[in-house]
Formats: structure tokens, C-alpha cells, sequence
């Protein structure tokens, strides 16, 4: 009964479908080909001493490491902690910087005498301001959640700011007709409008969230992968550093992915 | 009765690189109910003056009336039409169509009922729950003047509104519109390329003069075929006339 | 050991530690067995990553007592601040860091050191501080007759000097050790035997935070001073799987080597005093490294205080 | 003689005129006026003891060690250096970053298995890789080189290969149309019309360029304004870390405008 | 003598959506000189057929021959100008003349000369080395027309060419178009929307059905007066008669 609601195909067509998903298939063998062997090699030449696990630890060093972690129940603590802060400091850092660019675009002129600074501190290498971050709020979890904004928040408001000035000057002006509100501009062309723009925004901020928490991390922290990062780096303990970046790379896709489909479910109408 | 009355209009863009005189001195009386096409050559200041009109351009100097009226900013007696149809594509057809209701606070039972009935008249009631891009220009344009009139406007002021339609989709699309506008007895002020377009749908049709506008003719159109549509006058004996005297007057070589 | 109640009400202390580092045990060993809870003390615990964070974090207020080097607490007294940082305790006694080699060397003299690379700490630090210091000591011209690579950042020396930079390292533990177990290097010397006393890790205050809280810095000391007994009493072995849980995914048996390194070589203070000849060989070193970094030599007397260690040491037996 | 070439404007364009020039002026005027009271409150503060100089340094404290860095000679080197090793990295994450892009979008196939490397990639703290670049080009410049690439060339890549992509299909099909072959394709079509996606990429990447060679200084170095950083925190002169600081974001925001010029040199033809 | 033969031509788009038959089993032949004009309804295939003549897609099924030789990728003898003008920005118009030349390593005195003439000849000169932008779009178009000229190729393959100008320049630039064109003899298919203008221009007009695109009907196009150019010919009796028969062919109705 349901066979008989089956669009039919032709062959041809047939042939096509089945092409596509052997690209597919393909694409996908490749990414695990690529990661197998990369693994592979660096296990056969660590083992060769071709390469020095000592300085860049092994797979199998840190298979036994991850076991011991997880044995000790630290493991799902230090990614727990560093995921959390990274999706404060990510949906802090879309926030806060989505109503910043709306205040520039409120007021041109603010925007206008801001931009240099905006400049500048976009320049700045955040990491050297953090001990005066720590001076202000303290040396917990604050720290690290503002230092992974600092990293993301210029970025957000710039673009996001950009996105708004790019919006059709038409549409606008349609709403003109109406006798829109400056407020109903916003609401009504601005902001949906900006919806891919911010998306974009998003999808940069994902990646500057984790860099700015693991920074964190580094200047103050007792948990998380980046204190591991750090704190495997002092003892020289390769397999806990190697280990962390590799987590954090898991982690990092995940949390892409996730913002990736943020897209399909705002942008609905595009398809 | 006198509905609109634009009184010594002069426009001046100021741009850093120099100013631009796009208007000078114009003055224009338009009846109620009259269908009253601008045609003139390119860039000359006919979409400015729709905007002095409309309220979105203050004038340099002169003022526009509407019923014996000053205005100075967007009025709730002018709909205006831009030659793309600007639907959002974020929102369904329905949504665009009451967005300047929902803009004006005005989204009560009388304005809605009125809304469907339009849908149902110009056959886009199957599609209100279908996004932009999933329809075809003439719907979509069809979809922007709903949203217009939704709003109820006296005055209708049209820039180029078929000029991105296809031919054939324009000449009907154009038929369409022109009776759903005299069904609803509106004043209009349309701005068109085409002068074919321009005699088959006026009463009258204003020739401005190259940029600074200024009203260079005034032509009445009338013909003598009865129950006129804009497909069949252009059968008329008359037609060609007028075309022939409109080319003449925009005085057309290309650069 | 000792069998005093435990108060109901513990008071929160913010400590701020330097690195965490196993040079640091005895602190470790008095949070861990609880000599702190005894004391009324309950030890909030933090990482500076560096010693002027150390020194920041407490006088934003955002620690009540530091951990790290006495330099710090010079450098403030110098600037003049008005409530300045006063020492109350002293950790450790010598530089923790170790001189590593390519080859074994059993009769390793510094002398040899002549015409030879070594991968130091970075400027202005105390450890390449320390080991300029030990290298003048010995009658050689550091970046004269003994060339120092002081560019690296402390977590990089290993590595670096593993790719082939430099005939030696200094390096602090576990990482030299650990070196030693991968075959990539060798432990000559011990830079803390050679430099001889110097405060190296202490603990401070600020001056308003000490006056307003004498009893609190007195039971701070005392767990010190008990955690100090205990790393004497004990082995290796025991003190590493003492604070074994200070240091995630560490191996004990590398732990237990080092803290036995460190006992061999005497690095701990048996007691919390800080005395004043040890503070003065500090600024030695400090100055005979760049004298600008000390134009004027503050006196012990306003910077250090050895009243609540010593009340320590007749409390506790 | 020359008066008789103006151009005469009504008096309503002079006073348009005049209220541009006079909003300018507004601007530049609100701008300093910001710096202006940014440093005098941070200098009253800091005598009235509202905020604690040993912490956060303070102005004429700064001017002080300026002109003392500046009578030694070590200032200009200072600067030169990281201004240098920034230029550097700056042009190769600009070059080496454009050419993967055209790479990837030679190969379809591999941008597409390449995709969720760049993105894990992207998201990676560098700063963690900092050893391991050390251990294999040795601790001069090339490391700080190198990690300041690392931090902006995923960047380039990401942004550039998205720019190469959404070049008009159209103008591609017209070239088909003469027989160009995919090189000519890329040479006559892609590259040109990605020129602005490639100068907002710049725009990014100065930024980064300058973060990365402050990490990298940390990381190592015995020269230039992250090295002052750093070694003013070891000997508690934040007078040395703050001055950098303001230093660095000088020698950015200039570095932003030159880069920002290129625009109006390259995108010539859109005025 | 045929110029071009397009023999049982069908062409199948597959996307992950499903499949779209585009044109089906289509014959055709084109003669030396003549001017062709493909009208059909919007969406039927008419780009996919030009696209498979200029050897851009490759057709499911049949083959393309000119002069007898089959071709399975872009020729030499292929010149194509689509429905906007797609001058790069980036160059002066000098430059995007000469982009095809340059592309197929012609860039000699001979061909340059006749570049040189060509822009002389309409008018162009003095604006070469202005960047398109500064243009306006009928001068555009030219510009465009010469850097397809520029090539010599014996076939023209026009998609829309005036569809993106407005009224009275699309006239202008036509009958301008036309005359350069059939100045240089060369064979022509192009695609229109606009009845009036295949009827205008074309020897014969080619009405296509609904997507897949087949063959409706081909109408021979002759007209009594002499000199004929694309103005002159709508005064012409014929010319009603031929547009009324092809917009019944095209059984318009817009939705
Ligand atoms: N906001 C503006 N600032 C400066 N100049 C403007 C502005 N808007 C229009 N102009 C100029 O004013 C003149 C008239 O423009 P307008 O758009 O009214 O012409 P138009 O008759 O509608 O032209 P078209 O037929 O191309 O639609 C043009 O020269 C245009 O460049
Ligand atoms: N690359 C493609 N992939 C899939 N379908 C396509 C592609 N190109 C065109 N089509 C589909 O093929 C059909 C014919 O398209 P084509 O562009 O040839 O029509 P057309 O007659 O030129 O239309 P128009 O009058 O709008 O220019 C359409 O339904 C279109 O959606
Ligand atoms: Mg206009
Ligand atoms: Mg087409």
C-alpha cells in the first residue's frame, strides 16, 4: 500500500541518487580514513621513537590516562566545567553583543565615535588584559566567563553591527509608510533580517567561546580542560595536555554542530 | 474635488560630492478617484516626488495637501507600492499582508475580515500560509498591493510596480490591478517606463522634463471604446495617438 | 597525633598559591590531613599561575593570603604602597629547580659549565635569578663565559631542550625527573644545594588584613607548622600519596621520587621562620642580578614577622 | 584665477555642508574627550587612592617609564620588533590562508572532508600548542611567527573559501562560454571578485595577527611589547605592563587603518 | 544551408528533490543568417536549450551539430550574451571587451583593430576606460555585445538581452542591437519574453510548449515593407496579426 505513494523514478535518476550517496559515503570514509591514520602514524611512530612521546604523548599513553581519569570520576568534572562556561560565555557573548550593535544602530553617532575603540580592543590581545580581570572580579568562574566574552564580544558586535547596516534601505522605508516606530524598524525589518547575519555571528562565536574559556582557564582555574591543559603542561605530563585538546576538539564539533542547526530550524524559510 | 494638491515643490539632495536639484518648483492637482501616471526619462525625480508625497522626503521647499491638508510625515491616507514587492521572506504571505496592520495597531476583526476577503477575491487565499519565494511574481505583487490596501489608504502611490515582471505576466498582472484599484475607487499616482503601460491605464498622464522635474505636459486620456480595460484599449484607434504624442514629448534618443 | 576537638564553625580562608607544584608539600599535606579543619580553617584553595597574579589577587582582596616568593612582597614594600605585604611563614627554603644534562655526569663541577648553553627561566624571574646567581658564584660571567637562553617560557624549557637547544636545562620537578626516567636528560646538580638558604615560597598578607586577623594568621601558621612535622616524620612514599590528589592523573611512584629528591636535598623549612640572613642572601641574588630591581633594601623588620611562627613552634610540640 | 574653477553652491548646500563637517568635528572632538577623561579619572583615582596603582599602574607613572624606556633606546626596538614579527605574520596568514582556500575550492572533494578538521581546528586554543611548535622550529622568532599564523589562519581559510564560493555563477558560465580553463577561471573570476572577501578577511586578520604574536611573545621571547608584558609582571612593574599595553593598541589601531586603506586603493573601481 | 542542427534534444535535471524534464526530445534547424527567436512560457527550458547549444550542459539524450560537426563543449564558433550584462566590475570596459580575446589568447593587432572599430562604430570610444558602473544600462549592454562580437563567432546565442532595461531604452538598444548584428551576418537564437520584439526582429519565431520543452509551432515572420528595422516594423499590418497568433500559441493566463 505505501509502495504505491513511492514516487517513481527513472533510471537515470536512479543512477544520480545512488551517485550522490556514494560522494557521501565517500566524504565520510575519507574524514575517518583521515583521522584512523593520523592516529595510526602517531601511535607506529611514537612506538619508533620516530617521534618523541615524551613531547607529544601517544594514543595509546592517553587511552590508559583517559581510563584513569574516568576511574577517578575526574574526567566527566573537567569537561562538565569547561562546557558549562563555555555556553555561558557563548550565549552571554551573542547576547550581550547582539544589544551593543542595536545601540549603535540606535545611535549613529555613538557608533560612530566608538568605532576606533571598538578597533582597538577587537586588536587587543585579551589574554594580557586578564589579570586585570581577575583584580576586578575575582579569580573564579566570573573570570573565566568574562574573559571568554571579552574574546567573543567585540567580534559579536561588529559584525552583528555590520549585519544591521547591511539591511535593505526599502524595507525600512516600506516601514516608513506605515509609520513604523523607530523600535518597530527594529523589530519588525532589523533584527529578522540579521537573523542569518547573527547566525554567522553565532557560528564564529562557537570556536572564540572555547578559545576565550581555555584562556581562562589558563590564567585561573582548579578544574576544567584547560586547567588540565595548563597544569599537564607544568608537569609535564604530554598524555593529560594531549589528551584535553583532543576532548576539547570532540567537544568543540558537538557544540558546532549544534549552532549549525540553529540555522535549519531559524532560517526555515529558506528552503 | 480636489484630493491632493502638491503646492511649488522643490527638492535638493545634498551629498558630499555636490547637490543635486531633483525637483524645481513643481506644482500638481489630483482628482479624487483619477488614475494619474508620471512618465518621464530616467533619474529625472519621479520616485522623489512620490516620497515628498508619501512623506518619507522633505521637500526643500512647497508643501503637498491631502484633503485641504498639511502633511509632513507618513500619512494613514497614503499607500505606497515600490517596484520590487519587498515581502519579507521570513514571514508567510499572510503575515506580510498584515504587517502594516499589526505596524499601525490596527489588527481587529473588521480590517482581518476585510483582509480575507481580498485573499479569497485575488485568489491568494490557498497560499496565505506560503512563504515569499515559494510564489511567483505576479502572486507576490498581487500579495504587496493586498498589503497595501489592507491598510485602507485614499491615496495609492505606485513606483514602477510591474517593471520587474516578465511581459506577459505584466500585461495581466497590470489588468488585474487596475480593476481591483477602480473596484475599490482609490486615487492613484503610478510612475512607469512603459508608455503603452501609461496610456492603457490613465486618466491622465503627467510628462515631466529631464532632471530637475518640472511638469513638461498634461495629457488627458479618453477613449472611445466602452468599458475600458487596460488589455482593450490598447486595441483603440486612439492608442496609438497617444502613445506616438508621449514618445515625442520625452523626446527619446538613447545617450 | 594530635587529638584537639574540631570547632563548629570552620572559617572560609582564600588561599592563593603560586603554581601547584609538589615543591610545595607540606602546605598540601596540612590541608589534606586535616591540620587546617583542626585549626578552625577551611582552606579555599587557588592558582595564581604566576607570581605577580599571586601578589595581585591579594591585594584586590580577592585572597587573604598569598603563596610565592618574598620578591614580590620587596617589590611592593619598594612602591611604597601604604598597606603593604607583610611574610609570616616560610614553605620552602632553597630554589626547587634542577640543572639537567645530556650525559650522566657523576663529579659535575659548575666551573665546567664554561662555554656551554643552558636553557634558564625567563628575566626578571627568581629561578634564572638563582641560577645566575650559583654560576657567579662559581667564578663564571653568565652571557659572558656561559651562555643562558632565558626566551622560553617555563612550560616550553623541557621541550625545547629535548629538540636539541642548549647542553643543559633547569628545570623544575616533576618535569626533571621525568625527563631523567625517558632517557632525555640527566640530573647533575641540585641549583637549591648550590645557592644555599634563600626563602623561596612563603606566605603573606597584607598589613591591614594581618592586624585585623592576628588569630586567624596564628592558626594559619600553626597547620603549617604541623604539616611541616608530619613531611619529616613520614616517607616519600607516604607524603606522595598524601597529596597525590592535589596533582590529577600523577604517577605515584614519579611522585614519590621527587619528594624524595626534594628530602634528600633538604628543600623543606622545618619550621615557618623566616630568618633574616636567608632574606638577606634573597636580595642578594636579586641584586647582584640588576641591582635596579632593588634601588633600596627594605629592613626584615617591616617586611617580615616571625611572631605567629614562633608562637607556632611553642604551641605545637 | 583659480576662484573662477569653484564650483558655486547654494547657500543651502553650505550649510549642509557645514553641518557635516560640524557633526565631524562632533565626533572626533566626542572621541578625544573620551580618552581624555578616561586617563584624567584614571589618574585622579589612582591618587585619591580609589583604585590601587600597584594594580593597574596610572598615567603620569607611565609617562615616566616611557620616557625613561625611550632614554635607554629600548622603546623603538621594542616596538619594532613585535610591529615586525606581526607584518610578517600578518602577510604569510594572508597568503598561505588564500592559497589553501584556493585549494579547497579546486577540490570540492576535499574542502568537504576537510570541513569539520578546520572547524574543530578553528576552535582549537593554540596557545595550547605553544610547546609543541617550540620543539620543532626552535625558540626565535620563527615560533611567535608561526603561532601567530596558526591563530589566524584557520580564519583566512574558513572566510576566503566562503568568499571563493559565493562568487556569481554566472560570470563563472560566462567564461566557460570563451573555453577558460579552471585556472583561468580562478585568475579572471574568482580571485578578483573575492577582493573585498579577501580585504575583510585582512581586517580580521590584523587583529588576530597581533594576538598571536603577543602569545607567541609570551611564550618566547627576549624582545618587543608581549615580552615587556611579561617580564613587567615578574618584576611587579605594572607600570611596564600597562604602558605596553596602551603601546600595543597605538600600534594596532594604525596597523587597522593601513590595512583598511588597501580597501580604497583596491576597491577602486566601486567609488 | 544549416548552420545548426539540434537533433532529438532532451535534457533531465537531477537534484536530491527529484527529477526535472526540461526539454524533450526537441528538433531543430537554424540557417545561415537567420534570426530565430525562441518564445515559450516562463520556466519551459528555453535557457536549458541555449545552454546545451553553447555546450554548457550536457543534454540527456541527442546532439548538437554546426556545420555538420558535432560539439560536446563550448566553440569557438559559439558566441553567447546573457539576460544581464555581467561585466566584470572590477575592469574597465576596454578590458571587459577584451576578456574573451584575452582568455583565448587572441589578443592580436588584427583582432584588436577590429575591437577598436567596433566601439568607434557604437559608440563606445570615449567611454572605454570608464568602469561599468559609470555606464548606464543600455551602454552596458553594448558593452557587452562587443565582447561577445569581439570573438567572431559565427552563431549569437541571446538569453533575454534587454529584459534588465527599461522601455524606451529596450526599443533603442534593440533596433541598435539588430542593426549590428545583421551588419555582421550572423546566425542568432534568442530567447525572449516580449512577443513584440521576436515579432520585431526575428525571420522566424519558435513557440515553445510547457516544461519539457517540445516544439509548439514555427511561425515564418515575413513582413511587405522594405528596410525593414525592429521600429519601423510594428507600424506594420502584419505585425498585430503575428503577435495575436503567437499570444494565442502561448494561451497566456497568468496563474
Ligand atoms: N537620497 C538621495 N541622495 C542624493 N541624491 C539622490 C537621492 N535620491 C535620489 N537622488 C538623485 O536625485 C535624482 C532623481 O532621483 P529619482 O530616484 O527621484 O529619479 P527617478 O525619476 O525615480 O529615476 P528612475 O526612473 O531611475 O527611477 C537622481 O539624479 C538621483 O541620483
Ligand atoms: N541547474 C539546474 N538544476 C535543476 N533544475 C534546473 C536547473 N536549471 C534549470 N532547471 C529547471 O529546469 C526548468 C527549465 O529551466 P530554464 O531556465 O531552462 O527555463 P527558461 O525557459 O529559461 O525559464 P525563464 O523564462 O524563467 O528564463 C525549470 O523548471 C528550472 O527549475
Ligand atoms: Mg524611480
Ligand atoms: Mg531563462
Amino acid at each position: 500500500m505505501l509502495n504505491e505513494n513511492k514516487i517513481e523514478y527513472s533510471k537515470e535518476h536512479e543512477i544520480f541518487l545512488k551517485n550522490v550517496k556514494k560522494r557521501k559515503a565517500l566524504i565520510i570514509f575519507t574524514q575517518i580514513l583521515i583521522l584512523v591514520l593520523f592516529f595510526a602514524q602517531w601511535e607506529i611512530t611514537a612506538r619508533l621513537k620516530i617521534i618523541d612521546p615524551f613531547l607529544v604523548s601517544q594514543p595509546t599513553r592517553m587511552i590508559k590516562f583517559l581510563i584513569k581519569l574516568y576511574q577517578n570520576g575526574e574526567l566527566f568534572r573537567h569537561i562538565f566545567v569547561t562546557c558549562y562556561e563555555t555556553i555561558i560565555g557563548f550565549v552571554l557573548g551573542t547576547l550581550i553583543g547582539t544589544i551593543f550593535a542595536v545601540i549603535l544602530w540606535w545611535w549613529d553617532f555613538l557608533s560612530k565615535v566608538l568605532e576606533p575603540y571598538l578597533v582597538v580592543l577587537n586588536a587587543l590581545p585579551k589574554i594580557a588584559l586578564g589579570p586585570i580581570i581577575i583584580f576586578w572580579v575575582g579569580n573564579g568562574r566570573p573570570a573565566i566567563i568574562i574573559i571568554a566574552l571579552m574574546i567573543s564580544l567585540i567580534v559579536t558586535i561588529i559584525s552583528v553591527h555590520a549585519g544591521f547596516k547591511e539591511v535593505d534601505e526599502d524595507k525600512i522605508k516600506l516601514l516608513k509608510t506605515f509609520g513604523a516606530t523607530k523600535f518597530q524598524i527594529l523589530r519588525y525589518v532589523v533584527l529578522p533580517s540579521s537573523v542569518p547575519t547573527i547566525i554567522s555571528a553565532l557560528k564564529i562565536n562557537v570556536g572564540l567561546s572555547w578559545v576565550g574559556v581555555i584562556v581562562g582557564e589558563f590564567l585561573v582555574a582548579k578544574e576544567g580542560l584547560g586547567f588540565l591543559i595548563v597544569f599537564g603542561g607544568q608537569v609535564a605530563q604530554l598524555d593529560m595536555v594531549m589528551l584535553s585538546i583532543i576532548i576539547l576538539s570532540i567537544a568543540a564539533y558537538i557544540m558546532y554542530i549544534l549552532v549549525a542547526s540553529l540555522e535549519n530550524k531559524f532560517l526555515g524559510w529558506k528552503n | 474635488m480636489i484630493k491632493l494638491r502638491a503646492k511649488d515643490i522643490s527638492v535638493i539632495y545634498h551629498t558630499l560630492d555636490g547637490e543635486t536639484e531633483a525637483i524645481k518648483n513643481l506644482n500638481l492637482d489630483v482628482k479624487e478617484g483619477e488614475f494619474l501616471c508620471l512618465v518621464g526619462p530616467s533619474g529625472c525625480g519621479k520616485s522623489t516626488f512620490l516620497n515628498v508625497i508619501a512623506g518619507l522626503v522633505k521637500p526643500s521647499s512647497g508643501k503637498i495637501f491631502i484633503d485641504n491638508e498639511e502633511i509632513t510625515k507618513p500619512s494613514n491616507k497614503i499607500g505606497y507600492m515600490f517596484q520590487r514587492d519587498y515581502l519579507f521572506e521570513w514571514r508567510t504571505i499572510y503575515k506580510n499582508i498584515v504587517l502594516g496592520l499589526e505596524i499601525q495597531k490596527r489588527l481587529n476583526g473588521d480590517n482581518l475580515k476585510m483582509v480575507e476577503y481580498m485573499l479569497q477575491k485575488y485568489g491568494l487565499s490557498s497560499f496565505k500560509n506560503y512563504y515569499p519565494r515559494q510564489l511567483s511574481g505576479g502572486m507576490r505583487q498581487r500579495a504587496a498591493l493586498i498589503r497595501t490596501l489592507a491598510l485602507n489608504p485614499d491615496i495609492l502611490l505606485l513606483d514602477e510596480p510591474f517593471a520587474a515582471l516578465d511581459y506577459q505576466t505584466r500585461l495581466a498582472v497590470s489588468d488585474d490591478i487596475y480593476r481591483i484599484i477602480k473596484n475599490e475607487g482609490k486615487t492613484v499616482i503610478m510612475v512607469t517606463h512603459d508608455i503603452s503601460e501609461a496610456v492603457s491605464l490613465s486618466d491622465r498622464v503627467v510628462v515631466l522634463s529631464k532632471r530637475p522635474a518640472r511638469i513638461k505636459d498634461i495629457l488627458e486620456i479618453k477613449f472611445s471604446i466602452k468599458d475600458r480595460t487596460p488589455i482593450k484599449v490598447r486595441e483603440a484607434p486612439e492608442f496609438k495617438d497617444y502613445f506616438n504624442l508621449i514618445w515625442k514629448e520625452l523626446d527619446i534618443h538613447v545617450e | 597525633s594530635c587529638g584537639q576537638k574540631k570547632p563548629q564553625e570552620l572559617t572560609k580562608i582564600r588561599l592563593n598559591e603560586v603554581v601547584r607544584s609538589i615543591f610545595y608539600a607540606p602546605m598540601y599535606v596540612a590541608i589534606n590531613k586535616g591540620f587546617f579543619e583542626e585549626e578552625g580553617l577551611e582552606i579555599e584553595l587557588s592558582t595564581g599561575q604566576g607570581a605577580d597574579k599571586t601578589m595581585q589577587q591579594v591585594l584586590s582582596g580577592n585572597a587573604d593570603i598569598g603563596f610565592c616568593g618574598p620578591e614580590q612582597v620587596i617589590y611592593l614594600y619598594n612602591q611604597g604602597r601604604e598597606d603593604y605585604a607583610i611574610l609570616f611563614a616560610q614553605l620552602t627554603k632553597r630554589d626547587g629547580s634542577f640543572l639537567v644534562g645530556r650525559q650522566k655526569e657523576e663529579d659535575f663541577k659548575w666551573e665546567n659549565l664554561k662555554g656551554k648553553t643552558i636553557i634558564g627561566g625567563r628575566p626578571g624571574g627568581v629561578p634564572e635569578m638563582t641560577l645566575e646567581y650559583v654560576i657567579r658564584n662559581h667564578g663564571l660571567t653568565p652571557h659572558k663565559e656561559v651562555n643562558i637562553i632565558t626566551n622560553i617560557a617555563f612550560t616550553a624549557t623541557a621541550q625545547a631542550f629535548k629538540s636539541g637547544t642548549g647542553d643543559y636545562v633547569a628545570l623544575f620537578e616533576p618535569t626533571a625527573s621525568m625527563l631523567q626516567k625517558e632517557g632525555g636528560g640527566y640530573i647533575v646538580a641540585s641549583i637549591g644545594k648550590a645557592s644555599g638558604e634563600i626563602p623561596y615560597t612563603c606566605f603573606f598578607a597584607t598589613k591591614s588584613y594581618m592586624e585585623k586577623n592576628p588569630e586567624i594568621i596564628q592558626k594559619f601558621t600553626n597547620a603549617i607548622y604541623k604539616g611541616q612535622i608530619w613531611v619529616q616524620k613520614h616517607t616519600s612514599k607516604e607524603i606522595a600519596e598524601a597529596v597525590i590528589s592535589f596533582f590529577p592523573g600523577s604517577d605515584l611512584d614519579l611522585l614519590t621520587t621527587v619528594v624524595e629528591r626534594y628530602k634528600a636535598q633538604d628543600t623543606w623549612s622545618k619550621d615557618p621562620i623566616l630568618k633574616e640572613e636567608a632574606l638577606s642572601r634573597l636580595m642578594d641574588i636579586i641584586q647582584s642580578y640588576n641591582r635596579e630591581l632593588i634601588p633600596m633594601r627594605p629592613s626584615y623588620e617591616k617586611i617580615v614577622t616571625t611572631e605567629f611562627a614562633e608562637k607556632a613552634l611553642e604551641n605545637i610540640k
